[in-house]
């Protein structure tokens, strides 16, 4: 008999019946020790389906029907303190943030015992003891000094180990996993999910895995079950459904997760056009100075050489704080460099300043990560996307109008929407007036950051369709940067890998993702989860110990291949 | 933390410094001559004892040399003395700083111990009935001046129903002023606990306590309250500095010996001496209060005192 | 409201629901009415004063001296024989004045400060931001006394000192909701297009900043009211015979007995209009962000 | 003496202030007052304030009785050359300062020389005359020479602003703030400034000549004089009893005579004048129209009856009843009195009139509800086209502005309600001779009468100069009185308190006071 059996569970907002449910007559159940995904986009109430088994609701949500059976009884039925029996004792739950699901005023050891001393009632000592094990267990050395301090003290891997521990001492029968690595970095993400995998194996628990990534589920479901709009499109065998999808929603969703075997793109750099923007052995510091602050400056780009050629899409791969972003803003010139030189189509803009700076920078554009903050909120979209037309000065107002509306067509829009505002858009439509912002003044470069990943799938493939269009359209550079291999797989001409503001690999795409050399892009690309449960893998823990030559002495350039080289 | 505190501390000494400099320019902004006025209740002095008091005073002097002279004599902790009467005003000041400190301290303390648990409460129960009570009474109480309620207290328990004595400086004499001036405050502690809590409660950790099975109770006391504690003690701080203001309405409605009266009762004698060495009182009193808060705050805060 | 994805060629999945246009927002919660409708009387009340007082503010003799309130004279007379309501009408339009000049100044004075800062940065932030904490922290009665102490007492001047005590705080609010405006990517979009100082600072910044600073303004309102009567009750703001709250309800203790409503009136023509001020405020914080609700 | 704080001693003061505070015991008399003294050397302060604590602590050469003329008190008697320029005073033998030293010829010296003294001279020291040397004869003679006849020596030396200062203060640190030896009925404590002064009983007092009953030490041990400034709260205060004797709210005082629960006692012969004057050297006040205006268009008895009922009545001369040289007939001949229509008359003479007010500043000295009897003269005013704008002040500071006023050229016109409370009609020439005590009105024929005043030492003689003088005044609006008494002169007293009464220029007794305990 299953462990979890939910049945037509459904769940509003607010006492209103008559509003739309946002979980609808949702049936799911977990047998002992499977892994269960729960897959969907943002919206599709997976995760309010999840917290309802825990009784965890947000203030408004109501349960309206249904039934959650778990080992035989109904934990909707139960009062407060019955569920406070259940929660953490038989069902654990870990989140999303990690550096906001510790209590940053307690020492972690006071929040790993809590609940070992409610639900067992352990004396101190003996719950340090358990808590010291799990520690231990989930992979964080001298767990002993570890419980004395504080959750600003761990990073965001450590934190969700943490979690994992925390949930996992008292062996509950379930365990649900609310997109537990999305806000970590693939290789941090690849160790935790190993983590979650081996654990809840050893102890037998079931576990609820609630994730909108696709390889994700594809690494760790046993079952996967679909959701859209709050209601169950799909569920089945994770082979069978990625094998032979049987629902349009899923067919779709699967179609637009982008893989590792798709081709790149594969152009030699013969076939593009002259070089539109060159970076010469630029760097950057942050901190560092300052009356009272010790700490050396942080070296955020360190030295760092490349070029972009007309109509070619250059990806700049790196996890958080190597030091992508920030190259990206050097090269629009939103930062000065601390020595090098930026050159845009030829010339140098690296001390260009005022108004020549705002005429050259014209030929480079930018589009962001978070489509919601990108616009700005009380200029319409018709204002936002002729402002730069408006600035160059060149296009005589009068046809400002049409311009705009034929770039809101060229990004998929409606002229109609010049009169909109942002807050009526959606992030997909936002990211696309970010584009024909961007196209305004016809530049020869775009650097987009991270663009898509804020985005759902399903959005996220259109984007990257449209962005491909534009560029073979009229020989667009982009200077691509994100941290998703898959992504760069389907847009990327060359790839530069980045680390700790260094660039350590780059050449063609083909190359460095079918052959990679340095031992940081390997791991990156075993981290990076393929949505295929027939490749999966065991992977090797923890990081390659590349710091020697990452990080302390420059290292030497080697070429491995035509176009290709590494920093070794 | 220390350099936290190292920063505190040098921000302190700067706003001292400033004051500093804007207590000697005052004088000179002044309309009139200071020393005139001086006089001015004496009959028949001549030029010359002008002159001689206004040497006396440095005020014949280029303001920066003024600026040393007057920083020198700080350093002896002479402030002068006063126009009406020729009192020293350090001892002056000193004899009344305590007094206001204490209508302060007992004012917070009072509008603490009302502030913190209703708002507490009212974050806790936030969307009920109770709530919106207390939060309507909160800014009603806000919104009520405390000249008007201090009047109020003062005709009714002290003058009608002859319960508190009505001035002096009696221990009893206390209890007005600082009764006025926490009650008025305690209202905008609520408010401020309560929006501090609300913040803490809808955080991610609070969840995660939840889902370890922790009762409500324990939920509240040791994560929110724990975690709350941080802004509240921010608040006080601010909360402080409103006090020692109000202090210098509620001193002069309830005839309470601090420095506040004192200062305004220079403010109409004109007695520069006094009003300056009340500005540079004050300002030193509000600045090492605030670091003392800070310290606190640093140590409540492990990612400050672990920094 | 408009559901993007029905007129939408790309619908690209989530679509964030527009909003109820933003006076319904503030009237739709009975704070915000109560305190539009509050501050609706008063403000019609200073503006037709002269037609609404029956009697001159100032005219003595108007009734016989210290009689309570009756039929020609609704809140009594004071010790003059003046009729208390013609006085306390007049009043909110002192206090409006007083209100609105004091927090001017502050707003002005206090929004450009924080916008330069936030957006020069360097060492002039530095510069501003650390003088602005300075003042702060002589904290806002100590600054309006010291400047009465210099100017002297007058209405006028104690307008002025309020208003400059108030900067700091206009200034810091500025400072932190321009920064943030700043870091978003909207407006290094519009660096990158090319914008110049002028159109960063008035087009992007400022528009953006004005919500919070309405916010805080009105709040501001009350504040700046208080602390304008508290001056004139202690005597330091507005001169006989003005009919200033404050400086009213501070003349009238001396009758508590006799005449009770002398310091009644007064004091409630002041909590009333604070309190309007309070909760409109409030009302706007959070029609301006729903997400405040909470934080109210 | 020296001026200086070390931070030490504030230190210590701090410390003390923290002790607890002396509360009122039985044998304590308590008396609130609506302010504190300036100062407890006499040499430092004017305000009637602090001269009515110094009648407390010291002694004086002579006393004034109870229509106000100068009689024996520490001098037993003294006597003057025909010119006037020499007075020789007789002392009592035994009289004793609180330390115990006997206060003979030298403690009189003592308080002479610091009165001139260079440095730092006494804030009166134009009052005590042209002495040009004072002489120890022998302990109990003392001599003062002057360079000129000076009649109004006398009266001075009754009153407590030539209180006589022990030599035994000299050098002492914090004389006139923690330390104040006299020889008066009362020795000093301590004084927590702003709160509350406390004296004891000086057992060794014998009374001379002081307007008391007691002709030794007083009944009670101590007299607690606090500062409670809210009317309410001193009336408060006299109902629960916590306070003895204070000035009561006086739009009260009406009431409390009715209920008779508190015995009421007004001061008489209190020399208070309260008048107008004017910044002379600029219009449009430099024309005596103008201020002929102003007199005609106030009504004194309206407004005084309004604001004060009985307790205070109109002044019809420049120097106040009680004062040698007062005749209210006479004065009511030369003021001019209450006419609006002929106010307005001259003011259209001046070209001033509805269309075009005359915008004047009213300076008016802050309590004793002068702000209120001010509003009712600016309603008055307002009547005839006067629009003047009260600005309310401290008496110290609007001497200083009065000043200013008169020595600026140009500005808006000024007047002010001056008060000023003296023991003879010297006060004329301290206020009208050139170059006078506000740089005010002054003129050669002015002078030239008011030197006369202070040389003639016939009374008849005196008279007929201080009645031309006044004339002059008057009729040319100069200095128009409108009443007296002005300030602090009613006292509301427990009926347990006996014995409680106030020498002329209020003066209050404590020597006599007895409380009956009730119950």
């Amino acid at each position: 008999m299953a462990l979890v059996d939910i049945s037509d569970l459904t769940i509003g907002f607010g006492a209103d019946e008559t509003k739309p449910p946002v979980v609808d007559g949702v049936d799911i159940s977990i047998g002992k020790g499977e892994i269960v995904a729960l897959v969907g986009e943002s919206g599709s109430g997976k995760s309010m389906t999840a917290l309802s088994i825990v009784g965890l609701l947000p203030e408004r949500g109501r349960v309206r029907a249904g039934r959650v059976l778990f080992e035989g009884e109904d934990l909707l039925a139960f009062d407060e303190a019955g569920l406070r029996s259940v929660r953490g004792a038989r069902i654990g739950m870990i989140f999303q943030e990690p550096m906001t699901s510790l209590n940053p005023v307690l020492t972690v050891g006071e929040q790993l015992v809590e609940a070992l001393i409610v639900h067992e009632g352990l004396s101190k000592a003996e719950s340090r003891k358990r808590a010291v094990a799990m520690l231990e267990r989930t992979g964080i050395d001298h767990a002993e000094r570890r419980l004395r301090q504080y959750p600003h003290e761990f990073s965001g891997g450590m934190r969700q180990r943490v979690m994992i521990a925390m949930m996992m001492a008292l062996k509950p029968a379930l365990l649900i996993a609310d997109e537990p690595t999305t806000a970590l970095d693939v290789t941090i993400q690849a160790q935790i999910l190993d983590l979650l995998r081996e654990m809840v194996r050893d102890l037998d628990t079931s576990l609820l895995l609630i994730t909108h990534d696709m390889g994700v589920v594809a690494e760790m479901a046993d079952r996967v079950v679909v959701m859209r709009n709050g209601q169950v499109v799909e569920h089945g065998e994770c082979r069978s459904i990625f094998a032979a999808p049987q629902a349009e929603y899923t067919r779709k969703l699967l179609a637009a997760v982008p893989t590792l075997d798709d081709p790149t793109r594969t152009t030699t750099a013969a076939s593009f056009g002259s070089e539109v923007l060159r970076l010469a052995d630029v760097s950057r510091s942050f901190g560092g100075g300052g009356l009272f602050s010790r700490q050396a400056p942080l070296k955020a780009v360190d030295g760092v050489t490349l070029s972009v050629q007309a109509g070619e899409t250059l990806a700049l791969v790196g996890e958080s704080g190597s030091g992508k972003s920030t190259l990206g803003r050097l090269a629009m010139r939103l930062e000065t460099p601390d020595h090098g030189w930026v050159m845009v189509s030829g010339k140098d803009i690296t001390r260009l300043s005022g108004r020549g700076l705002r005429r050259m920078r014209r030929a480079i554009q930018m589009i962001f990560q978070d489509p919601y903050a990108s616009l700005d909120p009380r200029f319409s979209i018709g204002r936002t996307i002729a402002e730069p037309m408006i600035l160059e000065g060149s296009v005589p107002r009068s046809v400002v109008r049409e311009r705009v509306g034929a770039l809101l067509e060229r990004a998929g829009l409606s002229a109609a929407m010049a009169a909109r505002m942002p807050h009526e858009l959606s992030g997909g439509q936002r990211q696309r007036v970010a584009i024909a912002r961007a196209l305004a003044v016809n530049p020869q470069i775009i650097v987009a950051d991270e663009p898509t990943s804020a985005l759902d799938v399903s959005v996220q493939a259109k984007i990257l369709d449209l962005m491909i269009e534009l560029q073979e359209a009229d020989s667009l550079a982009y200077l691509f940067i994100t941290h998703d291999l898959a992504v760069v797989r389907r847009i990327a001409h060359r790839v530069a890998v980045m680390r700790k503001g260094r660039i350590v690999e780059l050449g063609a795409a083909a190359d460095v993702l079918e052959r990679p050399i340095h031992p940081y892009t390997r791991a990156l690309i075993a981290a990076a989860p393929v949505p295929d449960p027939a490749r999966r893998r065991e992977r090797r823990h923890g990081m390659p110990e590349t710091e020697g030559a990452a990080a302390g002495h420059p290292g030497e350039w080697r070429a491995v291949g035509d176009q290709h080289w590494v920093l070794a | 933390m220390l350099r936290f505190l190292g920063q505190r501390a040098a921000m302190g000494l700067l706003t001292i410094f400033v004051t500093t400099i804007a207590v000697t320019l005052l004088i000179h902004l002044v309309p009139g001559d200071p020393v005139e006025i001086m006089y001015a209740q004496s009959q028949g002095t001549t030029p010359e004892q002008l002159e001689a008091m206004r040497s006396k005073l440095g005020l014949d002097q280029p303001i920066p040399v003024q600026y040393v002279q007057y920083i020198g004599r700080l350093l002896e902790g002479d402030l002068g003395v006063t126009i009406r009467g020729q009192q020293p005003v350090a001892q002056l000041l000193m004899q009344r700083l305590p007094n206001t400190l204490a209508l302060a301290a007992l004012a917070m303390l009072i509008a603490t111990l009302i502030g913190v648990p209703l708002g507490f409460l009212a974050a806790y129960k936030r969307g009920t009935v109770l709530d919106g009570l207390l939060m309507v009474t909160a800014i009603a109480g806000i919104s009520i001046p405390h000249f008007w309620l201090g009047l109020l207290l003062l005709f009714w328990l002290a003058v009608d129903l002859g319960l508190l004595p009505v001035a002096g400086s009696g221990p009893l004499n206390i209890v007005l002023p600082a009764l006025t001036l926490g009650l008025s405050n305690a209202a905008i502690v609520a408010r401020m606990t309560r929006s501090a809590m609300i913040d803490v409660m809808s955080q991610d950790f609070i969840r995660t306590a939840h889902a370890k099975g922790l009762s409500k109770g324990k939920v509240l006391r040791r994560h929110v309250l724990r975690a709350g504690l941080v802004p509240v003690v921010t608040v006080m701080g601010l909360q402080f500095t409103f006090m020692m203001g109000g202090a210098i309405v509620v001193e002069n409605i309830f005839a309470w010996n601090g420095i506040g009266r004192l200062a305004l009762e220079a403010i109409f004698q004109r007695d520069y001496p006094v009003i300056q060495g009340f500005i540079l009182v004050f300002a030193t009193t509000v600045v090492v209060v605030m670091l003392a808060l800070d310290a606190v705050y640093a140590l409540l805060d492990p990612r400050i005192r672990r920094s | 409201m408009t559901d993007a994805t029905e007129t939408q060629v790309a619908a690209d999945g989530d679509t964030r629901q527009g909003r109820a246009p933003f006076f319904l927002r503030l009237v739709r919660q009975p704070s915000g009415a109560i305190g539009l409708l509050i501050v609706a009387v008063l403000v019609v009340m200073a503006i037709f004063a002269d037609q609404i007082a029956p009697y001159s503010p100032i005219k003595m003799a108007a009734g016989k001296p210290l009689t309570g309130p009756s039929a020609d004279h609704l809140l009594g007379t004071d010790e003059f024989g003046r009729d208390m309501f013609s006085r306390i009408v007049y009043g909110s339009r002192l206090t409006m004045q007083i209100g609105l000049i004091a927090v001017g100044i502050s707003l002005s004075i206090g929004t450009l400060i924080g916008l330069v800062a936030a957006y020069a940065g360097g060492f002039i932030e530095k510069l501003l931001m650390r003088s602005t904490d300075v003042v702060f922290s002589f904290t806002e009665t100590l600054i309006a006394l010291a400047f009465v102490a210099v100017l002297g007492p007058s209405l006028e001047n104690a307008m002025i000192a309020v208003g400059i005590a108030g900067v700091p705080f206009y200034a810091r609010t500025c400072y932190a909701s321009a920064l943030g405006e700043e870091g978003k990517p909207y407006f290094e979009a519009s660096i990158a297009a090319g914008a110049g100082h002028g159109r960063l600072l008035f087009l992007h910044l400022l528009p953006n900043v004005v919500p919070t600073m309405i916010v805080i303004a009105t709040l501001g309102l009350s504040n700046a009211i208080l602390a304008a009567a508290a001056l004139s009750f202690l005597g330091l703001g507005a001169q006989p015979p003005t009919p200033e709250w404050g400086a009213m309800l501070s003349a009238g203790r001396d009758f508590f007995n006799r005449a009770p409503w002398l310091m009644l009136y007064p004091g409630l023509a002041i909590a009333l209009t604070v309190l309007a001020f309070n909760i409109l405020g409030d009302a706007l914080r959070e029609a301006l962000d729903p997400k405040s609700r909470e934080r109210s | 003496m020296s001026m200086r704080t070390r931070l030490t001693s504030a230190l210590l003061a701090l410390a003390a202030s923290t002790a607890i505070p002396a509360t009122a015991s039985a044998g304590d008399i308590v008396w609130a007052r609506y302010g504190d003294i300036d100062s407890l050397d006499p040499h430092r302060a004017t305000s009637t304030l602090s001269l009515q604590v110094w009648s407390l602590i010291y002694d004086t050469l002579l006393a004034t009785d109870k229509d106000g003329k100068p009689v024996p008190n520490l001098a037993k008697s003294w006597e003057s050359n025909e010119e006037g320029t020499e007075y020789t005073f007789m002392l009592h033998e035994g009289a004793v300062c609180h330390d115990g030293t006997p206060l003979d010829a030298n403690d009189v010296k003592y308080t002479v020389d610091q009165a001139f003294d260079e440095e730092n001279p006494s804030v009166t020291k134009a009052s005590w005359g042209p002495i040009s040397a004072v002489e120890v004869v022998d302990p109990t003679t003392v001599k003062f020479t002057l360079e000129k006849p000076f009649v109004a020596l006398i009266p001075f030396l009754a009153d407590s602003f030539s209180s006589i200062i022990c030599d035994s203060n000299e050098g002492k640190d914090g004389f006139g703030t923690s330390v104040a030896i006299g020889s008066g009925p009362w020795k000093f404590d301590s004084w927590t400034k702003g709160d509350q002064i406390v004296l004891e009983k000086n057992p060794d007092y014998e009374n001379y000549g002081k307007l008391a009953d007691n002709p030794g030490a007083p009944y009670e041990d101590r007299l607690l004089i606090t500062t409670v400034p809210e009317p309410q709260a001193r009336l408060a205060g006299l109902k629960t009893g916590a306070i003895d004797v204070a000035e009561p709210p006086l739009d009260d005082v009406a009431m409390l005579k009715e209920s008779g629960d508190l015995d009421i006692v007004t001061a008489e012969n209190t020399g208070q004048n309260v008048f107008f004057e004017f910044a002379v050297h600029r219009p449009p006040f430099d024309d005596e129209r103008a201020r002929k205006a102003v007199a005609h268009a106030t009504d004194p008895e309206a407004a005084i009856s309004l604001i004060y009922g009985d307790l205070s009545m109109p002044e019809q001369c420049p120097i106040s009843r009680g004062v040698f040289g007062n005749d209210q007939e006479f004065c009511a001949e030369h003021r001019p009195r209450y006419d609006p229509e002929k106010a307005t008359e001259l003011l259209g003479e001046l070209g001033y009139g509805p269309d075009n007010p005359l915008e004047v500043n009213l300076l008016v000295w802050t309590g004793g509800k002068r702000d209120k009897l001010a509003e009712v003269f600016q309603a008055q005013l307002m009547q005839v086209g006067i629009t003047a704008d009260i600005q309310m002040m401290d008496i110290g500071t609007m001497n200083a502005r009065v000043r200013q006023e008169n020595e600026n050229p140009e500005g808006k016109g000024s007047m002010d309600m001056m008060t000023w409370s003296w023991y003879d009609p010297d006060i004329l020439y301290a206020l009208w001779h050139s170059p006078g005590a506000y740089r005010g009105y002054t003129s050669p024929e002015l002078d030239a009468m008011l030197e006369e005043t202070r040389v003639l030492t016939d009374p008849d003689e005196r008279r007929k100069a201080v009645e031309e003088v006044m004339a002059y005044l008057l009729e040319k609006a100069i200095h128009v009185p409108l009443y007296t008494p002005g300030w602090e002169w009613v006292f509301a007293v427990r009926p347990e308190v006996e014995g409680f009464k106030v020498a002329p220029f209020v003066y209050p007794i404590f020597s006599d006071v007895k409380i009956a305990d009730e119950g």
